[in-house]
Protein backbone atom coordinates (compact mmCIF):
# COMPACT_ATOMS: atom_id res chain seq x y z
CA UNK A 1 0.00 0.00 0.00
CA UNK A 2 1.46 3.36 -0.79
CA UNK A 3 0.24 7.28 0.66
CA UNK A 4 -1.17 9.08 -2.36
CA UNK A 5 -2.00 12.75 -2.83
CA UNK A 6 -4.92 13.55 -5.45
CA UNK A 7 -4.28 15.45 -8.17
CA UNK A 8 -7.94 15.38 -9.30
CA UNK A 9 -10.52 13.62 -11.24
CA UNK A 10 -10.48 11.82 -15.05
CA UNK A 11 -13.62 11.21 -16.44
CA UNK A 12 -14.74 10.14 -19.85
CA UNK A 13 -18.66 8.89 -21.21
CA UNK A 14 -16.82 6.35 -23.58
CA UNK A 15 -15.99 3.41 -20.88
CA UNK A 16 -16.10 0.25 -20.36
CA UNK A 17 -18.88 -1.02 -18.48
CA UNK A 18 -17.49 -1.93 -15.34
CA UNK A 19 -16.90 2.00 -15.15
CA UNK A 20 -20.50 2.90 -14.65
CA UNK A 21 -20.62 5.30 -11.94
CA UNK A 22 -17.25 4.92 -10.94
CA UNK A 23 -15.23 8.03 -9.53
CA UNK A 24 -11.10 7.93 -10.69
CA UNK A 25 -8.68 9.79 -9.52
CA UNK A 26 -5.14 10.62 -11.03
CA UNK A 27 -3.07 10.35 -7.57
CA UNK A 28 0.88 10.91 -7.15
CA UNK A 29 2.23 8.53 -4.65
CA UNK A 30 4.52 9.88 -2.13
CA UNK A 31 7.87 7.77 -1.48
CA UNK A 32 9.75 9.21 1.24
CA UNK A 33 9.25 10.62 5.02
CA UNK A 34 10.24 13.84 3.67
CA UNK A 35 7.69 13.72 0.71
CA UNK A 36 5.12 12.51 3.59
CA UNK A 37 6.24 15.92 5.66
CA UNK A 38 6.75 18.07 2.71
CA UNK A 39 2.99 16.83 1.56
CA UNK A 40 4.65 16.50 -2.53
CA UNK A 41 4.90 13.90 -4.42
CA UNK A 42 8.00 11.74 -5.30
CA UNK A 43 9.84 13.01 -8.18
CA UNK A 44 10.19 10.29 -10.73
CA UNK A 45 7.28 8.36 -9.24
CA UNK A 46 4.87 7.58 -12.33
CA UNK A 47 1.48 9.14 -10.98
CA UNK A 48 -1.29 5.68 -10.72
CA UNK A 49 -4.99 6.38 -11.55
CA UNK A 50 -7.22 4.93 -8.98
CA UNK A 51 -10.77 4.06 -8.31
CA UNK A 52 -12.41 6.19 -4.92
CA UNK A 53 -15.43 5.10 -3.54
CA UNK A 54 -15.20 7.02 -0.36
CA UNK A 55 -15.33 10.47 -1.93
CA UNK A 56 -11.65 12.17 -1.95
CA UNK A 57 -10.93 15.09 -3.17
CA UNK A 58 -8.05 16.89 -5.19
CA UNK A 59 -5.26 17.85 -2.48
CA UNK A 60 -6.20 15.41 0.19
CA UNK A 61 -4.00 12.10 1.00
CA UNK A 62 -5.16 8.70 0.49
CA UNK A 63 -3.71 5.41 1.13
CA UNK A 64 -4.25 3.27 -1.72
CA UNK A 65 -3.45 -0.90 -2.51
CA UNK A 66 -3.32 -2.61 -6.00
CA UNK A 67 -4.46 -6.10 -6.85
CA UNK A 68 -7.10 -8.43 -8.54
CA UNK A 69 -7.67 -9.42 -4.62
CA UNK A 70 -8.12 -6.10 -3.77
CA UNK A 71 -10.03 -4.88 -6.18
CA UNK A 72 -12.42 -8.03 -5.82
CA UNK A 73 -12.77 -7.21 -1.78
CA UNK A 74 -13.97 -3.83 -2.16
CA UNK A 75 -15.26 -1.98 -5.54
CA UNK A 76 -16.67 -5.53 -7.19
CA UNK A 77 -14.57 -8.30 -9.20
CA UNK A 78 -16.79 -6.87 -12.83
CA UNK A 79 -14.86 -3.49 -12.49
CA UNK A 80 -11.71 -2.94 -14.50
CA UNK A 81 -9.68 -1.25 -12.48
CA UNK A 82 -7.24 -2.81 -9.46
CA UNK A 83 -6.43 0.26 -8.02
CA UNK A 84 -8.63 1.63 -5.26
CA UNK A 85 -8.62 3.88 -2.31
CA UNK A 86 -8.88 2.16 1.02
CA UNK A 87 -8.84 5.03 2.93
CA UNK A 88 -8.51 8.91 3.44
CA UNK A 89 -5.58 10.27 5.37
CA UNK A 90 -6.34 11.91 8.41
CA UNK A 91 -2.57 12.22 9.99
CA UNK A 92 1.06 10.83 9.38
CA UNK A 93 3.49 10.47 11.67
CA UNK A 94 6.91 9.94 9.97
CA UNK A 95 10.48 11.05 11.01
CA UNK B 1 -5.07 1.36 -14.46
CA UNK B 2 -2.45 3.69 -16.72
CA UNK B 3 -3.38 7.32 -17.92
CA UNK B 4 -1.52 7.02 -21.39
CA UNK B 5 -2.20 8.13 -25.06
CA UNK B 6 -2.73 6.08 -28.15
CA UNK B 7 0.43 6.27 -30.63
CA UNK B 8 -0.36 3.90 -32.92
CA UNK B 9 -2.74 0.53 -34.18
CA UNK B 10 -1.17 -2.42 -34.88
CA UNK B 11 -2.75 -5.27 -37.73
CA UNK B 12 -1.94 -8.88 -38.21
CA UNK B 13 -3.29 -11.50 -40.44
CA UNK B 14 -2.39 -14.46 -38.28
CA UNK B 15 -2.91 -14.39 -34.43
CA UNK B 16 -4.50 -16.68 -31.86
CA UNK B 17 -8.04 -17.54 -32.29
CA UNK B 18 -8.81 -15.41 -29.00
CA UNK B 19 -7.99 -12.29 -31.02
CA UNK B 20 -9.98 -12.75 -33.93
CA UNK B 21 -11.49 -9.68 -34.81
CA UNK B 22 -10.36 -7.48 -31.71
CA UNK B 23 -8.40 -3.68 -32.74
CA UNK B 24 -5.37 -3.36 -31.12
CA UNK B 25 -3.95 -0.54 -30.35
CA UNK B 26 -0.25 0.91 -29.03
CA UNK B 27 -0.03 3.08 -26.00
CA UNK B 28 2.41 4.77 -24.04
CA UNK B 29 2.21 6.09 -20.68
CA UNK B 30 4.39 9.18 -21.28
CA UNK B 31 5.50 9.35 -18.03
CA UNK B 32 8.59 6.30 -18.38
CA UNK B 33 9.35 4.54 -22.17
CA UNK B 34 6.48 2.04 -21.65
CA UNK B 35 4.58 1.11 -24.49
CA UNK B 36 1.55 -1.65 -24.25
CA UNK B 37 -0.25 -3.51 -26.99
CA UNK B 38 -3.95 -2.89 -25.59
CA UNK B 39 -7.31 -4.56 -26.86
CA UNK B 40 -9.35 -1.62 -28.17
CA UNK B 41 -13.42 -1.61 -27.98
CA UNK B 42 -14.22 1.94 -27.66
CA UNK B 43 -12.71 2.99 -31.13
CA UNK B 44 -10.12 5.10 -29.65
CA UNK B 45 -8.34 6.92 -32.09
CA UNK B 46 -4.58 7.69 -32.57
CA UNK B 47 -3.50 11.10 -30.75
CA UNK B 48 -6.35 10.65 -27.95
CA UNK B 49 -5.73 10.51 -24.00
CA UNK B 50 -7.00 6.95 -23.12
CA UNK B 51 -7.51 4.94 -19.48
CA UNK B 52 -5.75 1.27 -20.03
CA UNK B 53 -6.28 -1.29 -17.89
CA UNK B 54 -4.02 -4.35 -17.02
CA UNK B 55 -3.81 -7.77 -16.91
CA UNK B 56 -7.76 -8.89 -14.62
CA UNK B 57 -8.72 -5.56 -15.28
CA UNK B 58 -8.38 -5.73 -18.96
CA UNK B 59 -10.35 -8.91 -18.64
CA UNK B 60 -13.34 -7.13 -16.72
CA UNK B 61 -13.35 -4.64 -19.85
CA UNK B 62 -14.53 -7.40 -21.84
CA UNK B 63 -16.44 -9.62 -19.91
CA UNK B 64 -16.65 -8.07 -16.80
CA UNK B 65 -17.01 -10.62 -13.51
CA UNK B 66 -14.81 -13.02 -12.10
CA UNK B 67 -15.50 -16.24 -14.26
CA UNK B 68 -13.22 -14.29 -17.20
CA UNK B 69 -9.80 -16.29 -16.66
CA UNK B 70 -10.17 -17.87 -20.25
CA UNK B 71 -10.39 -14.50 -22.40
CA UNK B 72 -6.74 -13.87 -24.21
CA UNK B 73 -6.02 -10.02 -22.68
CA UNK B 74 -3.74 -8.78 -20.64
CA UNK B 75 -4.42 -4.99 -21.59
CA UNK B 76 -7.66 -3.21 -22.67
CA UNK B 77 -8.95 0.19 -22.86
CA UNK B 78 -11.35 1.08 -20.40
CA UNK B 79 -11.71 4.76 -20.84
CA UNK B 80 -11.71 7.41 -23.17
CA UNK B 81 -10.81 10.48 -21.31
CA UNK B 82 -12.99 13.80 -21.57
CA UNK B 83 -11.26 15.89 -18.49
CA UNK B 84 -8.57 15.48 -16.22
CA UNK B 85 -5.30 16.64 -15.10
CA UNK B 86 -1.85 15.40 -16.05
CA UNK B 87 -2.00 13.88 -19.72
CA UNK B 88 1.07 12.18 -21.06
CA UNK B 89 3.68 14.50 -21.90
CA UNK B 90 2.58 17.08 -19.91
CA UNK B 91 5.88 17.28 -17.67
CA UNK B 92 7.68 17.62 -21.14
CA UNK B 93 5.19 20.15 -22.44
CA UNK B 94 6.39 22.16 -19.53
CA UNK B 95 10.05 21.51 -19.78
CA UNK B 96 9.83 22.62 -23.74
CA UNK B 97 8.06 26.08 -22.78
CA UNK C 1 9.34 -10.77 1.76
CA UNK C 2 11.81 -7.78 2.58
CA UNK C 3 13.39 -6.01 5.21
CA UNK C 4 12.72 -2.80 6.19
CA UNK C 5 12.53 0.25 8.98
CA UNK C 6 9.56 1.35 10.53
CA UNK C 7 9.31 5.35 9.80
CA UNK C 8 5.68 6.24 11.07
CA UNK C 9 2.55 5.82 11.76
CA UNK C 10 -0.32 6.45 9.64
CA UNK C 11 -4.07 7.00 10.68
CA UNK C 12 -7.27 7.35 9.10
CA UNK C 13 -11.31 7.41 9.73
CA UNK C 14 -12.64 6.91 6.14
CA UNK C 15 -12.14 3.32 5.27
CA UNK C 16 -12.74 0.19 3.90
CA UNK C 17 -14.80 -1.59 7.07
CA UNK C 18 -12.38 -4.62 6.32
CA UNK C 19 -9.11 -2.26 6.94
CA UNK C 20 -10.95 0.04 9.70
CA UNK C 21 -9.49 -2.22 12.71
CA UNK C 22 -5.78 -2.57 11.21
CA UNK C 23 -3.04 -0.55 12.66
CA UNK C 24 -1.00 0.79 9.77
CA UNK C 25 2.80 1.36 9.68
CA UNK C 26 4.60 3.55 7.35
CA UNK C 27 8.03 1.16 6.40
CA UNK C 28 11.09 2.15 4.30
CA UNK C 29 12.53 -1.10 2.59
CA UNK C 30 16.25 -1.49 2.63
CA UNK C 31 18.18 -2.02 -0.21
CA UNK C 32 21.28 -4.62 0.51
CA UNK C 33 23.61 -2.02 0.98
CA UNK C 34 22.16 -0.47 3.41
CA UNK C 35 22.60 -3.82 5.26
CA UNK C 36 25.96 -3.35 5.99
CA UNK C 37 27.66 -2.14 9.23
CA UNK C 38 25.73 -1.67 13.07
CA UNK C 39 22.60 -2.08 13.42
CA UNK C 40 22.66 1.94 14.42
CA UNK C 41 24.00 2.60 11.08
CA UNK C 42 21.20 1.07 8.70
CA UNK C 43 19.55 3.75 7.09
CA UNK C 44 17.13 2.64 3.99
CA UNK C 45 17.12 4.92 1.04
CA UNK C 46 13.77 3.48 -0.41
CA UNK C 47 10.38 4.78 -0.93
CA UNK C 48 8.05 3.98 2.07
CA UNK C 49 5.34 1.65 1.50
CA UNK C 50 2.66 1.41 4.34
CA UNK C 51 2.04 -1.76 5.56
CA UNK C 52 -0.73 -3.51 7.84
CA UNK C 53 0.69 -4.18 11.15
CA UNK C 54 -0.54 -7.02 13.88
CA UNK C 55 2.67 -8.01 15.59
CA UNK C 56 2.75 -4.19 17.25
CA UNK C 57 5.75 -3.16 15.93
CA UNK C 58 6.80 0.44 16.89
CA UNK C 59 9.18 3.84 14.68
CA UNK C 60 12.39 2.37 14.30
CA UNK C 61 12.43 -1.39 14.75
CA UNK C 62 13.68 -3.42 11.82
CA UNK C 63 10.68 -5.78 10.49
CA UNK C 64 10.18 -7.86 7.64
CA UNK C 65 7.79 -7.21 5.44
CA UNK C 66 5.63 -9.43 2.43
CA UNK C 67 2.87 -8.50 0.02
CA UNK C 68 0.45 -9.81 -2.02
CA UNK C 69 -1.29 -13.08 -0.83
CA UNK C 70 1.22 -13.79 2.40
CA UNK C 71 0.53 -9.86 3.27
CA UNK C 72 -3.38 -10.80 3.96
CA UNK C 73 -2.55 -14.24 5.11
CA UNK C 74 -0.11 -12.20 8.13
CA UNK C 75 -3.32 -9.90 9.44
CA UNK C 76 -5.77 -12.57 9.03
CA UNK C 77 -4.92 -14.88 12.28
CA UNK C 78 -6.02 -18.31 11.77
CA UNK C 79 -7.60 -19.47 8.55
CA UNK C 80 -8.42 -22.39 6.99
CA UNK C 81 -7.39 -23.98 4.30
CA UNK C 82 -8.66 -23.30 0.87
CA UNK C 83 -10.08 -20.10 2.34
CA UNK C 84 -9.34 -16.87 1.10
CA UNK C 85 -8.09 -13.55 3.50
CA UNK C 86 -10.75 -11.23 3.74
CA UNK C 87 -8.62 -8.24 3.78
CA UNK C 88 -8.01 -5.77 1.23
CA UNK C 89 -4.64 -5.03 1.64
CA UNK C 90 -1.33 -5.75 -0.35
CA UNK C 91 1.16 -5.24 2.25
CA UNK C 92 1.80 -6.22 6.04
CA UNK C 93 4.20 -7.11 8.67
CA UNK C 94 5.34 -10.68 9.27
CA UNK C 95 8.69 -10.50 11.85
CA UNK C 96 9.81 -8.07 14.15
CA UNK C 97 13.70 -8.33 13.19
CA UNK C 98 15.43 -9.61 16.66
CA UNK C 99 19.37 -9.62 15.32
CA UNK C 100 20.33 -10.27 11.63
CA UNK C 101 23.95 -10.81 10.29
CA UNK C 102 25.20 -10.52 7.15
CA UNK C 103 28.11 -11.22 4.71
CA UNK C 104 26.79 -9.16 1.52
CA UNK C 105 30.79 -9.35 0.22
CA UNK C 106 31.64 -12.27 -2.54
CA UNK D 1 12.43 -19.29 -9.70
CA UNK D 2 15.07 -17.07 -8.96
CA UNK D 3 19.04 -17.92 -8.88
CA UNK D 4 20.33 -16.11 -5.53
CA UNK D 5 23.29 -15.92 -3.04
CA UNK D 6 22.39 -16.92 0.52
CA UNK D 7 23.87 -13.63 2.11
CA UNK D 8 22.46 -13.73 5.84
CA UNK D 9 20.16 -14.81 8.38
CA UNK D 10 17.38 -12.85 10.36
CA UNK D 11 16.01 -13.87 13.93
CA UNK D 12 12.02 -12.69 15.15
CA UNK D 13 10.81 -13.57 18.32
CA UNK D 14 7.64 -11.35 17.52
CA UNK D 15 6.52 -13.05 14.23
CA UNK D 16 3.46 -14.41 12.64
CA UNK D 17 2.37 -17.97 14.20
CA UNK D 18 2.92 -19.32 10.17
CA UNK D 19 6.76 -18.61 10.76
CA UNK D 20 7.09 -20.44 13.43
CA UNK D 21 9.83 -23.03 13.57
CA UNK D 22 10.87 -21.76 9.88
CA UNK D 23 14.30 -20.50 8.93
CA UNK D 24 14.66 -16.84 7.50
CA UNK D 25 17.48 -16.07 5.22
CA UNK D 26 18.34 -12.97 2.99
CA UNK D 27 19.12 -13.39 -0.20
CA UNK D 28 20.93 -11.38 -2.93
CA UNK D 29 19.12 -12.62 -6.00
CA UNK D 30 21.67 -12.47 -9.04
CA UNK D 31 19.03 -11.54 -11.87
CA UNK D 32 16.17 -10.37 -11.84
CA UNK D 33 13.98 -10.79 -8.81
CA UNK D 34 10.53 -9.38 -9.38
CA UNK D 35 11.10 -6.68 -6.74
CA UNK D 36 8.26 -3.90 -5.70
CA UNK D 37 11.62 -1.52 -4.73
CA UNK D 38 14.94 -1.74 -6.40
CA UNK D 39 15.73 -3.49 -3.02
CA UNK D 40 18.41 -6.20 -3.97
CA UNK D 41 17.64 -8.40 -1.29
CA UNK D 42 14.86 -10.60 -0.41
CA UNK D 43 14.08 -12.79 2.48
CA UNK D 44 12.75 -16.50 2.06
CA UNK D 45 11.86 -19.24 4.06
CA UNK D 46 14.42 -21.84 3.89
CA UNK D 47 13.20 -25.35 3.37
CA UNK D 48 16.60 -27.20 2.16
CA UNK D 49 18.89 -25.94 5.19
CA UNK D 50 20.80 -23.72 3.07
CA UNK D 51 24.11 -21.48 4.58
CA UNK D 52 25.54 -18.35 4.23
CA UNK D 53 27.29 -17.94 0.86
CA UNK D 54 25.62 -21.10 -0.78
CA UNK D 55 23.54 -20.33 -4.49
CA UNK D 56 20.02 -21.15 -4.12
CA UNK D 57 17.10 -21.17 -6.17
CA UNK D 58 14.52 -19.10 -4.70
CA UNK D 59 10.77 -20.28 -5.44
CA UNK D 60 8.44 -16.88 -5.58
CA UNK D 61 4.88 -16.39 -4.86
CA UNK D 62 2.15 -19.48 -4.92
CA UNK D 63 4.92 -22.00 -5.57
CA UNK D 64 6.77 -20.39 -2.42
CA UNK D 65 3.73 -21.25 -0.25
CA UNK D 66 3.24 -24.84 -1.76
CA UNK D 67 7.34 -25.90 -1.50
CA UNK D 68 5.92 -25.44 2.37
CA UNK D 69 2.50 -27.07 2.09
CA UNK D 70 0.32 -24.62 2.90
CA UNK D 71 -1.78 -22.19 0.89
CA UNK D 72 -2.42 -19.76 4.17
CA UNK D 73 0.89 -19.23 5.00
CA UNK D 74 2.52 -15.35 5.20
CA UNK D 75 5.48 -15.97 3.20
CA UNK D 76 6.30 -14.59 -0.44
CA UNK D 77 10.03 -16.57 -0.98
CA UNK D 78 10.91 -19.84 -0.35
CA UNK D 79 14.48 -21.53 -0.99
CA UNK D 80 14.13 -24.84 -2.78
CA UNK D 81 17.35 -26.10 -4.24
CA UNK D 82 21.21 -25.78 -3.19
CA UNK D 83 22.94 -25.28 -6.99
CA UNK D 84 26.05 -27.33 -6.70
CA UNK D 85 26.95 -25.93 -10.33
CA UNK D 86 25.98 -23.19 -12.80
CA UNK D 87 26.89 -22.87 -16.35
CA UNK D 88 25.54 -19.21 -17.79
CA UNK D 89 26.30 -17.87 -21.08
CA UNK D 90 26.04 -14.12 -20.61
CA UNK D 91 26.46 -13.14 -23.96
CA UNK D 92 23.62 -14.85 -25.51
CA UNK D 93 21.02 -12.57 -27.04
CA UNK D 94 20.72 -9.26 -27.72
CA UNK D 95 21.87 -7.83 -24.71
CA UNK D 96 23.85 -9.08 -22.38
CA UNK D 97 22.54 -10.40 -19.21
CA UNK D 98 22.74 -8.11 -16.16
CA UNK D 99 23.47 -8.81 -12.84
CA UNK D 100 22.36 -7.20 -9.71
CA UNK D 101 24.76 -5.19 -7.65
CA UNK D 102 27.10 -6.24 -10.76
CA UNK D 103 27.29 -9.32 -9.49
CA UNK D 104 27.77 -12.51 -11.11
CA UNK D 105 27.40 -16.32 -10.07
CA UNK D 106 30.13 -18.61 -10.68
CA UNK D 107 30.48 -20.74 -13.66
CA UNK D 108 28.88 -17.48 -15.80
CA UNK D 109 31.06 -16.57 -18.32
CA UNK D 110 31.08 -15.18 -21.63
CA UNK D 111 31.99 -18.24 -24.25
Amino acid sequence: MRLARVIGPVWGSRHAAGLDGAKLLLVEPLGSARDVRMGSGARGVASVVVIDALGAGPGELVLIAHGSRVRDLTVGEAVPEKDVVLAIVDGVDAR
Amino acid sequence: MIRGRVIGEVWGARKAPGLDGRRLVVVTDGASDRVVVAIDTLGARIGEDVLCALGSGGRNVLAPGPDNRAILCDAAIALLVDGGPGGPGDAGEEGAG
Amino acid sequence: MFLGKVIGTVWSTVKWKEVAGLKLLLVRPYSLADLGGSPRERAPTHDAVVCADTLDAGVGDDVVIAFGHAARVAVSGHLPEGEKPPFPIDAAVVAIVDGMEIVPGD
Amino acid sequence: MILGRVVGEVWATRRHPGLDGRKLVIVRPYLWYAPLAETAHLVAVDAVGANVGQDVVVCLGDGARSTLGAANLPVEAAVLGIVDRVDLATDVGRRPLTFVGGIAPAGSEAR
